[in-house]
């Protein structure tokens, strides 16, 4: 097994494409239909251009605090694709190409960086639970629902995301530990961006990887490279696999960066060199894949051109509509408290209605 | 009928949905095989096996965090904190996710879920085991707060809570969990959340009080009404909501409130009573509306425990000063 | 036989009033009960209670029933 | 003089504090190189080395727990929590120790420390960025909870945290960080933790507000004045111990009382100064008590946060009635 | 180094001296004076009786609660003996034999556990924070208590105890995570006595050990049997002269065993077998010892029923004192929760010494 191959105390970490696209090893190549490895490809662009422009709307002061991923994207969109429609996926906050993989439509993920609640309401049908804020509190949330899963006779797994500042805090901590005590069926993925806001990786712990963190808790963890979509698939899938064969949790860290700013909020040149971000560059993920789709004649430019301009234009269309959503209902922030409202709570919902009604704010 | 006392009502509400709905879980430290350190969940995992009833680790935040997941994936977790004082390491995933979720969703993913913990002090007990962190969970939006003070009470809200689709603070108050024994039904029935008991009806002042501090408030009342004196003593039975028609309804009969509470004194619970009562019954009220409660310092160790806690004496003494108020 | 004489029963009745002039009524002696509110909801005013206090008392409660 | 912000003047008071006394040591996520997500530890490690402001992991818990060793071992950490809604984390080691270790130790152990926090609504941010928790702190024995609402106040309040041989719990209202500016002093000077400021005298009624809510305040009180209505605010700045006497004073002299807060309205703090009020100064209200606050309910994403945070317009009106209200 | 030659992974722990007190190899015996080897005899001697003691006047209903430690003598009286006054000690509550080594005086501990406040109160001299309820939040404490000293550029080393179930706190991985961040000195003893009130340790983790949960931080770990004073010693000796020389913390695994109840409102025959029990006792840590030195011939029998002798008087005395040292001063209730009482504080104070004046209870 990987996990095995690749022992993150011996300082290994898996990887299948080198930065050039180039097969590293032929035996570890995961098997994954032509179709999806397209549809792979225009996950991640579709990731890309949604994030650059998310970017470009909030510096335009059109969109509130947006986190960008960009250079995350084999991590999330190759992670993803390794989960079954029953699995589910409990993300942080960076997870843009996480959830497109999933399914979730860019519009509901605009609205919640655009400030309006319904963001938070993916569709029925997709396991994902809304982001989460305080850091890696996620993680335990994922935990129980691999418990439940279990206790119910069902074989979903779950997965988490978070950042290498994300195994700082307690909670990753019990989370892991649940999990090891319980053999949850969960894989807890780290994508160490080397950056937590302005502080480095190691600040954040003085641990060699991020990886070796699971022998604490009596499972194995693997580093990958995160920039490799083929290798964060390849180990991924079999720790899902794992998972749902009842043999417990598995730790992933994803090793690699973040290119863009922490938040909008954030100026990284204030804190790191550009030459890092221009080394990371190279190993960007996209164009990694590129090369390696057009190496076999599953992709090139033209298709490129073509998808990019297609995405660019729909993306346009879908933040206007969102743009056009406006504010949250006025109702919506009282309704969704409890099952039904208290007395008091209904009280006040009619206190406050009749003042903004009387203001014509409603 | 069977004769309970206030902690074999928690075991027995517990057992009955364990037994009606297969989708009630039960774990804590120490709460599987041993059956809770003060034997609420006694024979539940023989009963109902390991998958149902299991200890976990020393881990507040890991137990809390993991049922907010299970509450998502179809089950109906009722955790329980050792005691008062250990629900702290649990708060940030308490505030943060547990009164959220719904919210956050928009519906999409609810807790049924139910955080009980022993509450309160007067056991002589240890640092960290007496506290009366109540207003804490009443503060905030999306929790409902629960404390019981008698085993009829403790079945029927707590098979209420585990029925509510709404995540639940439910709170037992630990010096009375073996004080008393009352009749409680077999049969299982709810109490509703939110809703208040009129326990003693009077005339000349209400009380409201919750958890222990219901006994020793009667206890006080006992007295003064061997002087004539008739209060009216509501059992809060639920911290939040407030059942605000029961109080301001008592209030604008007596013209009086005395809110007794376990809690130190300043930005408790009671606070919130009087402002309301100052809100709804303003015109009403023929004295100040008073308080007893413990003072402003952390709980003393049991040898200095008895300078702390509110004692049936100093209600007594509240109640003949708020009666006697400018009559 | 005859008028009785004039006296009114006053039942423990409950009165609207602000603490301000409960106070008020105290100190002038006068008995809120007895003082019909003319404020909003009957809400017994400062000026109620004032010209309670200045007009005699004409209403006393009853000592005994003839 | 120095023309500064409110966040300026935090960083200005750690900067004369730092100077002032080696012993004072600046820490928390960002806290060190970055200087801070708001910058207001800006430039303090380049000033004073790494080894007196620095970078910590995201560790909340270990952030104050660690803070409690240092402050027992010599000195005066002042640690920056990135924002009210990350406080959670730490809350068992803040109520389980920071506020208890003088108590616990009879005086032996002390923790002059102070633990910083922007606070607040009103910036647009995501969920966790806008909460008010100061009632949760001023429940707790062996806590002080202050929240400045102006530069120089902030300077002055700060300074004297740091030198308080007690914990301090720091709330700066992150909605007013760059609001305005105001003249601070260059000398070193103290104001007292405990002091409410009446930052506007009037005759018609007390509104007691603090942090962001003041300036808030301040403009419902210009319509107001424009009706003749001249109402006295009282700007709290110290939250726990409230200052009793400025409070029941004004009140004294108004026989009425709003209470203006940002954080949501049930047990909140506002209640307990109505209860205080109540206790105190119940014989000379005109009027109910009244409060101006958020409704129960989850801050609201940008999007909704206009119907949850109270507004001027809401705080003009609820005078209106206080002030209207007949006696 | 020991901290190098037992690797946890590799299923490794320190032993010097069997259950017998044969010494395992020489090479490992570590250096302490005679006349210490006796003291060390007598502090494990003093610490059983006490502990016995106090178990009884609680039986009697004359002691409130107790945390009795019978069994763990070795781990607590060897690990502090390793410490210099200059170094700190952040106990739980289990730690009667660490506090007595460090010089407290039985009558304070005792008085704690008697519900006095002034049993929390040590003499200013002696660097030990009081009893930490809350399970490993003290871990962070003597983690801030060694940065303080490093940054003040003093050597002082901080030692924090804990249990194996202490290792499931967030805490516990958040002062592990810092120390290794700021290289602290401090050691982490982690007393493994197998339970946790009712949970057994496997309960707590999917881990081997509880020594290897050091690697997740960047540091070593070592486990040693805590049943044998000598390998406890020398462990710890070493971890704090690594700490006091700038190389950071040390976790170190004491496995040990609880011989008696959790506390004494706890009762073990609910989920443990008397077997277990009974083979623990055979490797009792204080009998290994006087093996030890009475083959040394530093010890006998008579030296043993002297002493006891003493000790017991001793103890009764200091018992009798206790209970005549009543409840604790109202005065003092109020006193320390700030350093100058706040208003309002001080019109309570008034107002319920007034109530309890009135009724003759001060
Ligand atoms: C409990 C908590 N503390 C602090 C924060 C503020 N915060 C938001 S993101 C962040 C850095 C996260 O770094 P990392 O986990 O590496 O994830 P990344 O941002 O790199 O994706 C911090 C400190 C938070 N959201 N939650
Ligand atoms: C935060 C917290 N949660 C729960 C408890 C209750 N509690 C007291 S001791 C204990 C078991 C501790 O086990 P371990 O850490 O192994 O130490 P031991 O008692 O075996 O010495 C528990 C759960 C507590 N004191 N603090
Ligand atoms: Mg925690
Ligand atoms: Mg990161
Ligand atoms: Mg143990």
């Amino acid at each position: 097994m990987l996990v095995d191959q690749y022992n993150p105390f011996e300082g290994k970490m898996l990887q299948i494409l080198d930065k050039d696209g180039n097969v590293l090893d032929e035996n570890l190549v995961p098997q994954i239909p032509e179709e999806d490895l397209v549809k792979l490809m225009r996950t991640m662009l579709y990731t890309r251009i949604a994030d650059r422009k998310a970017l470009m709307y909030q510096r335009q002061g059109r969109m509130l605090t947006y986190a960008p991923n960009e250079g995350q994207e084999a991590c999330q969109v190759g992670s993803a694709y390794a989960l079954e429609k029953k699995d589910w996926m409990a993300p942080a906050f960076r997870e843009l190409g996480a959830w497109l993989q999933r399914g979730v439509d860019l519009k509901t993920i605009y609205l919640y960086w655009y400030g309006n609640e319904m963001g938070s309401k993916v569709s029925e049908d997709i396991r994902i639970l809304p982001v989460s804020v305080p850091i890696s509190s996620q993680l335990l949330h994922a935990v129980g629902l691999a418990m439940a899963a279990k206790k119910r006779g069902l074989d979903e797994v779950s997965i988490a995301y978070f950042g290498d500042g994300g195994t700082s805090e307690g909670d990753f901590h019990e989370a892991l530990n649940l999990a090891g005590v319980y053999k949850a069926a969960t894989v807890f993925f780290c994508q160490n961006n080397q950056w937590s806001i302005s502080v480095p990786k190691h600040f954040q712990t003085a641990s060699e990887t991020f990886a070796q963190k699971a022998y604490a808790y009596g499972f194995k963890g693997i580093k990958v490279d995160g920039n490799d979509i083929l290798a964060v698939y390849a180990a991924t899938k079999e720790a899902i696999e794992r998972g749902r064969r009842g043999e417990g949790p598995t730790l992933i860290e994803g090793y690699t960066y973040r290119l863009g700013p922490h938040t909008t909020s954030d100026d990284p040149t204030r804190y790191r060199e550009e030459q890092e971000v221009d080394e990371w560059r190279e190993k960007d993920p996209i164009k990694r894949f590129r090369s390696y789709l057009v190496g076999k004649g599953l992709w090139n430019e033209e298709m490129e051109v073509q998808f990019a301009q297609a995405v660019d234009e729909e993306v346009e269309r879908i933040f206007k509509e969102v743009e056009q959503s406006g504010n949250t209902l006025f109702d919506d922030i009282f309704k969704y408290q409890y099952e039904k409202m208290t007395p008091l709570l209904e009280e006040e919902y009619e206190e406050y209605k009749a003042f903004f009604e009387e203001r014509g704010m409603l | 009928m069977p004769v309970l006392n206030n902690v074999q009502a928690v075991n027995y509400a517990l057992m009955q949905e364990m037994e009606r709905d297969p989708s009630v879980i039960v774990f804590g430290e120490d709460a599987g095989y041993e059956g809770g350190v003060f034997r609420a969940t006694v024979d539940l995992q023989e009963k109902f096996g390991v998958e149902r009833c299991f200890d976990t680790p020393i881990s507040e935040s890991g137990i809390v965090g993991a049922a907010v997941g299970m509450a998502i994936n179809g089950l109906k977790p009722v955790v329980e904190l050792q005691f008062c004082g250990f629900t702290y390491p649990a708060l940030n995933q308490i505030i943060s996710h547990v009164s959220r979720m719904r919210n956050r969703s928009r519906g999409r993913f609810t807790l049924p879920m139910v955080i009980r913990f022993p509450s309160g002090g007067g056991i002589r007990a240890l640092e960290h085991h007496s506290e009366s962190p109540e207003v804490l969970f009443a503060h905030i939006p999306g929790l409902k707060v629960v404390m019981p003070s008698t085993p009829y009470d403790m079945k029927g809200l707590l098979i209420a809570a585990i029925r509510d689709p709404d995540p639940v603070i439910f709170m037992e108050p630990k010096r009375i969990y073996r004080a008393f024994k009352q009749e409680v039904p077999e049969e299982d029935y709810v109490i509703e959340i939110g809703k208040a008991s009129v326990v003693k009806e009077g005339e000349d002042l209400t009380i409201v009080t919750w958890g222990a501090m219901v006994r020793d408030t009667l206890k006080a009342v006992e007295e003064a009404n061997k002087k004539g004196i008739y209060p009216e003593v509501i059992d809060l039975r639920t911290i939040s909501p407030l059942d605000q028609e029961a109080i301001i309804q008592s209030v604008k009969k007596t013209g009086r409130i005395l809110v007794v509470q376990e809690a130190v004194k300043s930005f408790g619970v009671a606070s919130e009573i009087i402002a309301l009562v100052n809100e709804k019954s303003f015109l009403h009220l023929e004295a100040p509306p008073a308080r007893v409660a413990a003072p402003d310092i952390i709980v003393p160790l049991p040898r200095g425990e008895q300078y702390y806690m509110p004692s049936p004496d100093m209600i007594y003494k509240k109640i003949l000063e708020v009666v006697n108020f400018l009559t | 036989e005859g008028r009785k004489q004039e006296t009114v029963v006053t039942e423990k009745r409950k009165v609207l009033a602000t603490p301000v002039a409960r106070k008020m009524a105290h100190d002038l002696g006068v008995d809120l009960t007895t003082i019909r509110g003319t404020g909003p909801g009957g809400r017994v005013m400062k000026a109620d209670i004032r010209a309670a206090a200045e007009r005699p008392q004409t209403i006393t409660t009853v000592d005994s029933q003839p």
